[in-house]
């Protein structure tokens, strides 16, 4: 029931548009890339210092000095650039990026997000993501709707220390794609053979509903 | 000018207890790992260290934090270091996290002379706690300090003798603006070339940033995530 | 990621009459000089022009001045420009004057996202009047505001279909920064490569700052102040 | 009487260190590049983004590409960078230049210069120079004592708009070398065969003299 990751990975690569530049976060949103619709040019940033990213290398190719923003080692496509951490963040904060995706563990009916700690249990750090939410007009959170305890991670309002306030637009998870705007999330498509009842049941924050809800076309 | 020290001993010279060092990479990339490693040796201890990971538990500053030379890392990201997180959780190790934007715009800020900026990043936030918040164009912002260290520690792919550098690939990340940042900078490179060798067109970081430079005596560097596809 | 246009017309299409517009160059040096003459010949008009300097009285921007194209002028340095200064002290020519490091900070910082930083230029200045004064380490220093333009027009050595630039020497000045802050930046280079045949390494602009690139028709690149000595 | 400009020149070099970048601004500054003291090495900095410069080119040798900030044609030494500049002014405003000379219409005994201005009749516009004089901890002033008037430069307050406030901690004229500290000009040396009286005569603003004042050696 619902996608596996590579669904949730192949419907957000339905949001590409030619000519952006995309900045992938760890984890699902990484799989993106490996979608991207026929027939459209996308170039990937990662926040480490790489503009046109490109697949992993053959085996015996890796370079230590070339790694993605998940320190995994990586090629370069033809008219890629390298460049410091500042000028990095400058394309960023600069909304020369024009889509950002990332993962979360929580997200609030009012765009907030939640992914870089849990106090006194687990810290990551924020890495690079509260300059990416803070800056992006335009991000798509991808993550699971609910935690492995089986509690939503769509929420009133986030119970961990944010990440970013009111910035995110859209969710992509295993059962929806989700719009959020005016304090809500708004059903856009349901997974296949997901009800609109289940998606309801594993929201915990306002879910709007209107009319017929399509299923994902993937 | 002549920037050129001997070895990593007489680079190092000087790094004392409770200073503040920045130094250079992104996870493994592109960390001065001959100087990271003299210093262990040496045992400076209540360091505070600005970068924006901390290596992993055997290597990068992962080493000096199984030592306990570090009393405070000023970082973006702990991710897998599993000391890194326990030392912080338990309270034994002082920690300010940092969005990776803000800390490689407040080293850059540091070097330039920029005493503070504003930027939207950790608006909302932990991050934000205590600082000023300031609208524009009707969006919030808050204030950031400069950062700068008492030594800056940076790797480099090739550099001069009058300390132009200039990075490999991702290598470089933070440690152009660190270089800028550092009282004093140190550059390890990989190759040491006469000044003259490098084009003046193609310098990442000019020399007038960098006080010793030295050429490491072997690179690791070791790869963090192996990731491949097959032929 | 094609950025490239058929021509200089193409390039500048859609700069429109009092609209803000970046040039790169600093004097003559690094000017984009065939998209100024482009508009010179179109008669847009009412422009705000954002330059370091505004060439001299028939090269440059000086012939957009000649021909009162310019509404207002966001520069350092008037210099040896007679008709600028004319239009100045006449009123005609609406100039602000700034601090070259501000020029150039703030023009970063339009493209950087960050709205507004402290610099110590200009303070006790008339530079200063009207904006925020704040001591950092006992210091004063002002609130300068990013900078930021409907079109900026840049000139590199070499550019490649992507969008990558490369710039020559001193020629380089202030491209770089406003490359970053234009809402589309145009290029213009003596030469037009495909994408791969630059060395990603040794890129000074990163291609997603660009928008429109072509290889300039005629480069006259004219000497200012021609200094030499004798063999 | 006094010293002509290459004298000024001279005399200024003399305050160069080893190891020292040194930015100089047009006119009489330029010329201290001629005359580095023997033994030690320093490195010139042009705001309009090159370190490392090297003298005028030969004949013919001339790029339109390479300039100082005087828009003089010039070439590089080996070791020489070239940057942008917003990195140019990150060196300047970060206190990564050691020494400043540069030449001014006015300097008051507090340390204020005028340099870019004469409301109604001349702008040049401050270029680098309000930058320079804001960030350098230690700024040379390289003029004439008087202007073509005959009137003192070195005054009790400008009259100018200024440049920079309570900058200036030296100044080198035609007749002396003068230090600028406690809101007076305190006489280092004369130029050779000026007297202290005549200097003393054409200085507006506080002068101290202490004790005997040697003549500088050229």
């Amino acid at each position: 029931m619902g996608l596996d990751k590579t669904g949730i990975a192949k419907r957000i690569a339905q949001e590409l548009r030619d000519g952006w530049y995309v900045n992938l976060g760890i984890g699902i949103p990484t799989l993106v890339a490996n979608y991207i619709p026929q027939g459209i040019e996308v170039e990937f940033q990662s926040e480490n210092g790489v503009l046109g990213m490109g697949p992993f290398p053959f085996e015996g190719d890796e370079d230590a000095d070339l790694i993605n923003a998940g320190k995994q080692t990586i090629t370069t496509m033809k008219g890629a650039s390298f460049f410091d951490s500042a000028t990095s963040f400058a394309m960023i904060r600069g909304q020369h990026v024009q889509l950002t995706v990332l993962g979360a563990m929580e997200v609030s009916e009012s765009g907030d997000i939640a992914n870089w700690k849990i106090p006194g249990k687990m810290v990551k750090g924020m890495g690079g993501a509260m300059d990416l939410v803070a800056s992006a007009d335009n991000i798509i959170v991808a993550m699971m709707h609910s935690n492995r305890a089986g509690v939503s991670k769509l929420l009133k309002s986030c119970s961990l220390p944010l990440t970013g306030v009111g910035c995110v637009k859209k969710v992509v998870t295993d059962l929806a794609v989700l719009e959020i705007n005016g304090g809500a999330f708004h059903l856009l498509e349901r997974a296949p053979g997901v009800s609109v009842e289940e998606i309801q049941s594993k929201t915990e924050g306002r879910l709007v509903v209107n009319g017929d809800v399509p299923e994902m076309s993937i | 000018m002549n920037k050129v020290v001997n070895n990593v001993q007489d680079a190092v010279d000087g790094i004392k207890d409770n200073m503040t060092l920045m130094l250079g990479g992104f996870g493994l990339c592109g960390i001065p790992e001959n100087s990271i490693a003299e210093l262990v040796k040496k045992g400076t201890t209540g360091l505070i260290c600005i970068s924006n990971n901390a290596g992993v538990d055997d290597f990068g500053l992962g080493l000096l934090l199984q030592n306990k030379q570090i009393k405070k890392m000023i970082s973006s990201y702990v991710g897998e270091n599993d000391e890194f997180e326990r030392q912080m959780l338990s309270g034994e190790l002082e920690v300010d996290l940092i969005p990776q934007g803000s800390l490689a715009e407040r080293c850059r800020a540091g070097g330039a002379g920029i005493p503070a900026f504003y930027t939207p990043a950790g608006y909302g936030t932990e991050v934000a706690e205590g600082k000023e918040v300031r609208d524009f164009n009707g969006k919030p912002h808050i204030l950031e300090s400069a950062l700068s260290a008492d030594f800056a520690i940076v790797k480099a792919w090739k550099g001069d003798t009058e300390g132009n550098l200039v990075f490999k690939a991702t290598a470089r990340n933070f440690n152009p603006m660190m270089a800028m940042a550092g009282k004093i900078t140190i550059a390890e490179v990989e190759e040491l070339v006469p000044a003259g060798a490098l084009d003046p067109n193609e310098i990442h970081t000019p020399g007038i940033f960098v006080q010793r430079i030295f050429q490491g005596a072997r690179f690791e560097k070791r790869i963090e995530q192996r990731t491949t596809r097959s032929k």
